[in-house]
């Protein structure tokens, strides 16, 4: 159910480079799990966690097939986190930095997140109950 | 509104393609969006308040570079623009770095302020 | 008087900045503020028992800061003898101290 | 005036997040500007660097538009660096870890690269007079 | 063919979404295309060595992590391939690990011969 | 005897690995290899006259370790005055060390 609280998280890093984008998406998955609202907006690198042609592959040590080996992918996860705040009644608001996006060409998201700037971020972290900054290195 | 403290620590990191720090852009930004902001620089980013940093003359094939990082502007700038920008006085000795290296305009804090300084803070964001 | 909730991914083993910072979050409870430390990813490693870092969490504890360390980041290092005075905890209670009025979180 | 060497580089990072990808198109560009042939291996983020979706962006802080703030993309960079090789009479050979490239969707990227794996990194390193491997953190 | 020696320093960077250790599966590639390829583990990194790490549970919405990183795992198969694995015994100690805590099959190595080990190997890659 | 061309781009004020690292270049030197130190990136930031790891500097030069610092790394951190034994260079002088026959280039 819906607290109507609502958290903010600044993410910087790139999907894959880092341990803090899981630990950024395990945050919002827990906040959306409690019915609050949670406003991600997406700096730099991290523009690219939503990117729609991220494609899962196959892991030649293994000797898996695509299938067998479930390679997850951050666009799928960050998706799953959207219909998770729709079944409890939460707002997801993802806002990708729109300049971060042009020089990246990270420009074709999945269904979900908007383009932004700066003043989102802190007109959301006004808003909010609680802000969170997860800078990277 | 909220006082904020921007806590700019990492240095250096990606300025060369972005023509700038981005943490330093977004504290620009978020302070023309009117936002009530102060930023301390502290560790490797006490760098950014030196004088005459110059990252000129990077070229690429044919590609030049015309427009490369002015860190030290962009610090004046938001000077100019009254963001209080403090620095961690120790942190910049350890490096090596004295009164005449350093722009004018800035705070100086020693280590054992920054909890004040913090507590003084609504929001405070450690980049 | 505040609260604040100090997310630490960093460790002392990897960077210089770490030891530093555990003073810092000591001077912030110092002046009388609520203060929770909670130890994620790499953060997590001087929390095993016998490394050289206990010392540091000791006195962390000593000062009156609560320690906390994610669980999923322990089990993902095999850590499973902690030093003394940790709290081990998820993202649930993460989200949960966030929303505590009155709170600042810091991550480093 | 090609020198008939050879190096290999290993990059890793993603593109406007590190002072290492800036320092490792420096050192193509001076062993090209010598003569030297060069191999790139971009693992992991630095499959990012040629992506042709890239765009400049104005800079609304110093109230530029595109073209004022000439803004570097690093597929314009790294296109240059293809240039300057043709001209020396060298070789560029800028592989891109294929899983890397798919996971990431960073598939369509500008001419000159091509698509490989570890396999082409040792051969490139063996038929090489020096390697050198940059890592990320 | 050249001796390889890949040291790996970096830990846990971004494992959970890869499903392992990008150099470590690099070195795996590396040794299936026939290099003569050996692994030292130093700082951080040691603690791949150990036993027993479950990186189970993680789900985002309906999205269940079914295939989660076994670093553990990883490094045994490559010791089965015939990969020696050096680990630095100071760095393990440091971080409270003792024998019953590491895999089998490990060759340990003090600090003070690690330039030895550099040495015996042509191609030296520190990640 | 081999030669040894070792790229150093932490420095010690972030990198808790950065002054074990040193040492390690020490070892390798003192096998009697022709060994050269390169400061790039951050790296250089030790290089400043009157930092606190003048020191470690010194000390490799002692080692007879060759230590270079790229100039336009320390342009770009106003660096203007170095600690002593330092020499400065830029990646053509670096790409030419790096194809001297029987070199080992090591990245930190």
């Amino acid at each position: 159910m819906a607290s109507g609280k609502t958290i903010t998280v600044a993410i910087m890093d790139a999907p894959y480079e880092s341990a803090n984008s899981t630990t950024a998406l395990r945050i919002v998955q827990s906040a959306l799990q409690k019915g609050h609202n949670v406003t991600v907006f997406a700096y730099e690198g991290a523009v690219n966690l939503t990117m729609k042609a991220q494609a899962p592959h196959p892991n030649p040590v293994k000797g898996t097939n695509v299938e067998q080996e479930a390679h997850p992918t951050t666009k799928d996860w960050v998706s799953s986190l959207f219909k998770l705040a729709k079944d409890k009644g939460a707002k997801l608001d993802w806002v990708n930095c729109g300049l971060c996006v042009d020089e990246r060409g990270a420009g074709d998201w999945v269904e979900g997140p908007r383009r932004g700037g700066p003043k989102d971020f802190l007109d959301a972290s006004n808003a909010s109950n609680a802000t969170l900054v997860i800078p990277t290195k | 509104m909220a006082k904020i403290l921007n806590i700019v620590e990492t240095a250096y990191r990606g300025t060369l393609e972005e023509q700038d720090d981005t943490v330093l852009w977004l504290t620009h930004m978020l302070k023309n969006a009117g936002a009530d902001i102060s930023v301390l620089l502290r560790a490797n980013a006490v760098n950014y308040a030196v004088k005459g940093q110059d990252a000129s003359g990077l070229q690429f094939g044919d590609a030049k570079m015309t427009h490369p990082p002015e860190i030290d502007k962009d610090v004046e700038k938001m000077i100019e623009k009254g963001v209080s920008i403090y620095i961690v006085e120790e942190d910049a000795q350890e490096r090596g770095l004295t009164d005449d290296d350093l722009l004018r305009g800035l705070r100086r804090i020693r280590r054992q302020g920054i909890p004040q300084l913090i507590d003084e803070h609504e929001q405070v964001w450690h980049w | 008087m505040a609260k604040y909730l100090i997310i630490e991914s960093r460790d002392p083993f990897d960077s210089a900045d770490s030891e530093y910072f555990a003073e810092l979050v000591q001077g912030i409870a110092k002046r009388g503020n609520e203060t929770t430390i909670f130890f994620i990813q790499n953060g997590v490693l001087p929390a095993r028992k016998g490394s050289k870092y206990n010392r540091v969490i000791a006195d962390l504890v000593k000062g009156k800061v609560k320690v906390m360390a994610d669980r999923f980041s322990l089990n993902e290092r095999g850590i499973r003898q902690l030093a003394d005075g940790i709290e081990t905890a998820d993202t649930d209670r993460l989200v949960d101290l966030l929303l505590e009025p009155g709170t600042k979180a810091i991550w480093h």
